[in-house]
């Protein structure tokens, strides 16, 4: 609040002027008081609805999902894996592993619910997080009139896209980005290479198939 | 004279509930009352300075006084109410009627040929103050020197023995 | 019944209310209580025979009444220091519990 | 039938007939319908207590506002600003908070006194607003003894304030209310002497009287005040630390002080009785700082020659805003005393000096007020402050503060 200098304090005087502590006091708030009308900087102050302090690029304040492209429900990188819900400390996560008719896993969360009313803040979740799909999120007005359903945050309320992280952590999310975009080439590259070698093999196989009928056909012959 | 006749009654009112009321909190209230209406008494025949003295050191400091030891000593209410107990309300009343009696005979053997009253006389400070000090001056010494002694007398007093205190924060 | 008479009376029945307090209240402090209605009753007569009696130039009323107010006040405080420091010593102020002799 | 009744011996434009309007309207008004001329003076009466009332209601509502304001402003914040223009209309939304908020009234309490108490509160501040001086022509009930009254009705608050804590029946109202009796009684005493040395010169206990009396200038430019003799500096001085114990401002408000006994002697109140409380804590504070102005700042004289043109009555009102003020930047600057530290300052340091600002007034009075006066009145008043200042150095003055581990 205060620019001015912190000195540090002389050894105590033995004897001042009566009073002189009570008007030095007195001169500092004055000055408060004066500046307070001219000096911009004094006044930190926010008007909070109307204007908002930016967040620092570290304020975390519950988690969300992120999910890649515009559809919130294919894009998402959540599998379900479950591994938040088993490291959450306060156990606020809870997810139902989304199934096909025959069972089989579609590695994508059917449910995905985070009570915010017991949620700590921990960011936890976050870091353990394989498949870079939770992060802790920026938005602070919460309250709401539901104490129940209003703090029960489900997959649609959760859900936010990537570009939102980029816009809210710019670092955090490029790295992710590049990172993510490097392993999708990489995987790519390898699914090339893999179909390549897969071509290969086959050419492979074929061409053995082939030379194994020639030889029969020449076996035959023989 | 109706106006006098009925702060008489509210007097008497608050003097009778300031002595017979069990709780002495209470007793104390109505005691600064009764105090505050004879000053009203006084403002209202016309003593005005008499009046407003009589509001400042009655109500400002000698029902506060009275209130603040009863806040110190904390008594507990009168374990039986006054009524209750016969034998001291007779024996207060034996001693108190014949008073009683004799101060209202003499009041009326006396009103019947007092004076007729005149207009209100009006005290002029100044005159007041004249009289104090040239008539009155030994007077007001001793005064003096009784209030200064009774100063130090109730710091000496009030303070907590066996510490070492230079002064009492109320006398 | 004259202005005069009725504070009279008023004064005497106060005065006499004061007495009954002193003589039959337990409690030091409401003890004073009574003094200080007496007092009063006391100080209401000067008033009332300087107001409505004969003339009084040289206003010996309002001066004696003067005098007894401070007098009073000095009075209450001494009273309730003495009265203090007996409740220090027995923690009451019931004056029939204070009979012995050795404090 | 306006004209008529701004009739005043000053001309149209002086204004002075201004705050005086109400009362002679009401006068006239009666006079027209053939009232008796008692009633006709009762009705004035009353329209000029109503006129003060109004005002000093006003007062306090925008002192409320102003109040927060300046706190918030020393402490860089802005204050309230959300209810109306600049928060122009934060007093009435806080009314409105406080008159539907429900009223409590403990099981344990006195019903009858935790009701009075509040009521009688009030009483006093605006009885003593109704003697004080506002203007040439305005001083609403002028007095002979309108000091003596000042004072013996203030009387009344030691009392509200006990009723307020014994009703409550509970532990930190009866606390603050012992406090604040004690406190009262200690500092009414120098608050008393200090005003003495006023009347000893003046010769009269009339506050019109006192104000006129500081009219002039001396040397042709500073103001005949008392606050300008060395005596009227010490008892003004004085005046003022009193008045601020007195009105429970801080850093006298140890009876209220929220951090050891939460509210006082208010705790146990809430809703409308707690908004009389505090409405009877800034009359008072505006009766005392009403009084101090009239006895040491000159009233509603004007501060430099020349300057008469302006209403009186706004010289006092700009006066009043003026000490308001300091009270605040007070309030926003120091600390809160501690109990013995209280009664050891008022006991020791303001009583003795306001002790002495009797002989200085009196020797001053006798010594023809001129350069003979000051010679002998300075160093009486400045020596025995010397020496109590090197007593209060060497007693009060806080110890080098040593650690048990950290220094060793």
């Amino acid at each position: 609040m205060n620019q001015d200098k912190m000195e540090t304090p002389a050894a105590p005087a033995r004897w001042t002027w009566p009073g002189l502590g009570l008007l030095q006091g007195l001169a500092v708030s004055g000055k408060n008081f004066v500046q307070s009308f001219y000096k911009k900087e004094r006044m930190t102050t926010v008007q909070y609805p109307e204007e908002r302090a930016p967040i620092s690029p570290n304020f975390r304040n519950f988690p969300f999902l992120c999910y890649d492209g515009d559809d919130p429900k294919a894009g998402l990188r959540c599998t379900a894996c479950t591994i938040c819900e088993k490291e959450c400390p306060p156990q606020c996560i809870y997810i139902v592993l989304d199934r096909d008719e025959n069972g089989k896993s579609l590695k994508r969360p059917k449910v995905f619910d985070i009570d915010i009313s017991v949620c700590m803040n921990c960011g936890i979740c976050a870091e353990v997080c394989p498949f870079d799909s939770i992060y802790m999120d920026g938005e602070y007005e919460l309250s709401t009139d539901d104490r129940f359903g209003g703090l029960m945050l489900g997959l649609d309320r959760l859900s936010k896209s990537a570009d939102y992280h980029m816009k809210l952590r710019p670092e955090q999310a490029t790295e992710v980005m590049e990172r993510r975009k490097a392993e999708e080439e990489k995987k790519a590259a390898a699914a090339a290479a893999k179909a390549a070698k897969a071509k290969a093999d086959q050419e492979a196989k074929e061409k053995a198939a082939a030379e194994a009928g020639a030889s029969g056909e020449k076996g035959d012959e023989a | 004279m109706i106006a006098l006749f009925l702060l008489t009654i509210l007097v008497l009112l608050a003097a009778l509930g300031a002595v017979w009321n069990a709780r002495p909190v209470h007793a104390a209230l109505l005691l600064a009352l009764a105090l505050a209406l004879h000053a009203v008494l006084y403002l209202m025949i016309g003593a005005h300075f008499i009046g407003l003295v009589q509001f400042m050191v009655y109500v400002g400091a000698v029902a506060v006084l009275i209130v603040f030891s009863l806040l110190i000593t904390r008594p507990r209410d009168e374990e039986e109410e006054i009524a209750r107990r016969p034998r001291t309300l007779g024996v207060g009343l034996l001693c108190t009627l014949p008073v009683l009696g004799v101060l209202l005979h003499a009041v009326s053997r006396f009103a019947d040929t007092g004076p007729v009253a005149t207009d209100a006389p009006a005290i002029s400070l100044e005159r007041l103050g004249t009289i104090l000090y040239t008539t009155h001056a030994p007077a007001v010494l001793a005064v003096a020197v009784l209030l200064t002694a009774v100063m130090i007398g109730a710091a000496l007093f009030a303070r907590e023995p066996g510490k070492k205190s230079s002064v009492s924060p109320d006398p | 019944m004259t202005p005069l008479a009725l504070l009279l009376t008023l004064s005497s029945v106060v005065f006499v209310l004061g007495l009954f307090a002193v003589l039959v209240r337990r409690n030091a402090i409401l003890i004073l209580v009574g003094i200080e209605l007496m007092l009063n009753a006391g100080n209401l007569n000067f008033i009332a025979f300087w107001r409505y009696g004969p003339p009084d130039p040289e206003l010996t009323g309002p001066i004696f009444v003067l005098f007894a107010i401070a007098i009073a006040a000095a009075e209450a405080a001494v009273g309730l220091a003495i009265i203090l420091m007996v409740f220090r010593h027995t923690r009451s102020t019931d004056l029939n519990k204070l009979d012995s002799l050795h404090g | 039938m306006m004209l008529a009744a701004i009739q005043t011996d000053e001309s149209l434009w002086s204004l002075e007939w201004l705050p005086r309007l109400p009362q002679r309207l009401v006068e006239m008004l009666l006079h027209k319908l053939g009232a008796s001329e008692w009633f006709v003076d009762f009705g004035g009466l009353l329209a000029a207590a109503v006129t003060v009332v109004a005002v000093f209601l006003g007062a306090f509502a925008l002192l409320s506002l102003i109040e927060r304001k300046t706190l918030a402003r020393v402490q860089n914040r802005i204050g309230p600003n959300r209810a109306g223009w600049f928060g122009i209309l934060q007093p009435v939304a806080d009314g409105i908070k406080m008159l539907t908020k429900e009223d409590i009234v403990p099981a344990r309490a006195e019903k009858l006194l935790h009701l009075l108490a509040p009521i009688l509160i009030g009483l006093p501040a605006i009885l003593a607003l109704g003697v004080i001086p506002y203007g040439r022509e305005w001083t609403p009930v002028s007095l002979d003894l309108g000091l003596l009254f000042f004072f013996s009705i203030g009387a009344l608050t030691e009392v509200s304030v006990f009723m307020a804590g014994w009703a409550s029946g509970s532990k930190f109202p009866m606390l603050g209310a012992m406090r604040a009796i004690s406190q009262m009684v200690s500092y009414e005493l120098p608050l008393l002497l200090s005003a003495l040395g006023v009347v000893m010169v003046t010769g009269s206990l009339s506050l019109p009287e006192i104000v006129a009396r500081q009219e002039g200038y001396h040397l042709g430019f500073l103001p005949a005040w008392n606050l300008l003799t060395p005596w009227g500096l010490v008892g003004g001085l004085v005046f003022f630390i009193a008045a601020l114990a007195e009105s429970n401002r801080s850093p006298f408000d140890l009876p209220e002080g929220e951090s050891e006994i939460v509210a006082g002697h208010m705790t146990e109140y809430s809703g409308f009785k707690y908004a009389l409380f505090f409405m009877g804590e800034y009359l008072g504070l505006f009766a005392i700082s009403g009084l101090g102005i009239t006895l040491f700042l000159g009233g509603w004289q004007a501060p430099l020659p020349g300057l008469e043109f302006v209403p009186s009555w706004i010289w006092f009102f700009g006066k009043l805003a003026l000490v308001i003020f300091l009270f605040l930047w007070i309030r926003a600057t120091f600390p809160r005393l501690r109990i013995d530290q209280l009664m050891r300052f008022a006991w020791l340091c303001l009583i003795p000096m306001a002790l002495l600002t009797l002989p200085a007034a009196a020797i001053w009075h006798f010594t023809g007020r001129g350069f003979l006066s000051w010679v002998v009145t300075v160093p009486l008043l400045m020596i025995p402050w010397g020496i109590l200042t090197v007593i209060f150095n060497k007693r009060l003055a806080p110890a080098t503060r040593t650690y048990r581990f950290a220094d060793s």
